[in-house]
């Protein structure tokens, strides 16, 4: 299984926190199999200045998943 | 036992203790650089009644860690502090703390601003203003992707 | 009553307060970049025991003055501090503070920077060290001359 | 009468904090004019390093002075 993790806008507007589900190839098949959940899904975890971590390091969309990893999307950062 | 180096908390911070505290971690530093960033009264021509600060925990810290130890790849860092706040925060709030003893004051000047750079572009959190017209999210600036571009 | 820019005194000082006092003096500011400065351990190759800061009084308060005046000239600020201590100091006793709020954290560093590097070269000041070998006079260092030439 | 004060080296080496003496013409002819006080004090305010200020503004030696003016000299500062 996959740790999902939703951040600031997009938690919102997806209405998601946190989800599990079950591993898939790469996190370009993750956002395919998420967007079966709703018809802002693709377009938000789409939208080109989403960011992606995997276990907390930011990756690009074609980063290899394994069992457990936990992947996070998030827009750009606003601290400080 | 020595202190942690990062620190998110939603609790105020007092900078005259953690300035303190920098300048006894190395005995004699020379310098001692500090910044700390507070809650504006206006941003984008509104004006800010509060902020909702979220974020990433596990990954801010981890973000935090990777930054003071790029910096302290480029510069001969003493001892680094760096304290952010999350929840809700007033106008006027402390936000951020960031400070660096070295013996050298360019080392130290440069240093902190470099982990402001990047502590504003890189570590995960996130603003929501509270203002008169209602509650939204605060947008990334440009010129904070800029200020990091000219350390590479 | 407004506090004065620049304090030139034998007393230690509290950054902290400082701090707090520049936040507090410009409504919401933003940005505080502050600088202090501490009495070296070793110098030129030599314990260093303690520290005697003389001073040219009057000039020393006008040439800082000067200084500040010509920072505000170049970023927008909203406050700057300046402490700095004459007469006997001990090995990690602190000599100086530089405080700079502002709206924007670039000004804030930049500004806190250049007061600092001007006042290395251009306020009146000596220090004479005590060492394991007796008592010298502090050479001029031409790095210090090269911090300020960069601003030009 | 214009006011002179020495600092730091300066002042250890001609033993002297502050002198009042006559007004001349400008700083060149002051300091000819102190040089007769002993063998030292030309070496010591001719050196190339030397830090001249008139009324706390610094100044070079061919600089003209007035009554009551203030005169100082000075090593390079070593402050901060």
């Amino acid at each position: 299984m996959l740790d999902v993790l939703f951040f600031a806008s997009i938690r919102e507007r997806l209405d998601s926190e946190r989800l599990r589900c079950a591993a898939v190839r790469d996190v370009d098949a993750l956002i395919e199999s998420l967007s079966e959940r709703g018809p802002d899904w693709a377009t938000v975890l789409r939208a080109p200045n989403v960011i992606i971590a995997v276990n907390q390091e930011i990756v690009d969309s074609t980063h290899r998943l394994h069992a457990n990893d936990q992947v996070a999307f998030f827009p750009p950062v606003t601290g400080g | 036992m020595e202190a942690a180096e990062v620190n998110i908390q939603p609790e105020d911070f007092d900078a005259g203790i953690e300035i303190r505290n920098l300048r006894e971690a190395s005995g004699t530093t020379g310098a001692v650089a500090s910044f700390v960033g507070v809650v504006s009264d206006r941003n984008d021509g509104a004006d800010i009644e509060s902020l909702l600060l979220e974020h990433y925990p596990g990954m801010t810290e981890k973000s935090i860690v990777a930054i003071i130890a790029q910096a302290k790849q480029r510069w001969p860092l003493l001892a680094v502090k760096v304290i952010h706040r999350i929840g809700k925060l007033q106008r006027a709030d402390q936000i951020v703390f960031v400070g660096v003893a070295s013996r050298h004051r360019g080392a130290a000047f440069a240093a902190c601003e470099y982990i402001m750079d990047f502590l504003k572009t890189q570590a995960p959190f996130w603003k929501k203003e509270k203002t008169s017209a209602g509650e939204r999210w605060v947008d990334a600036r440009s010129t904070d992707t800029e200020a990091t571009a000219r350390w590479k």
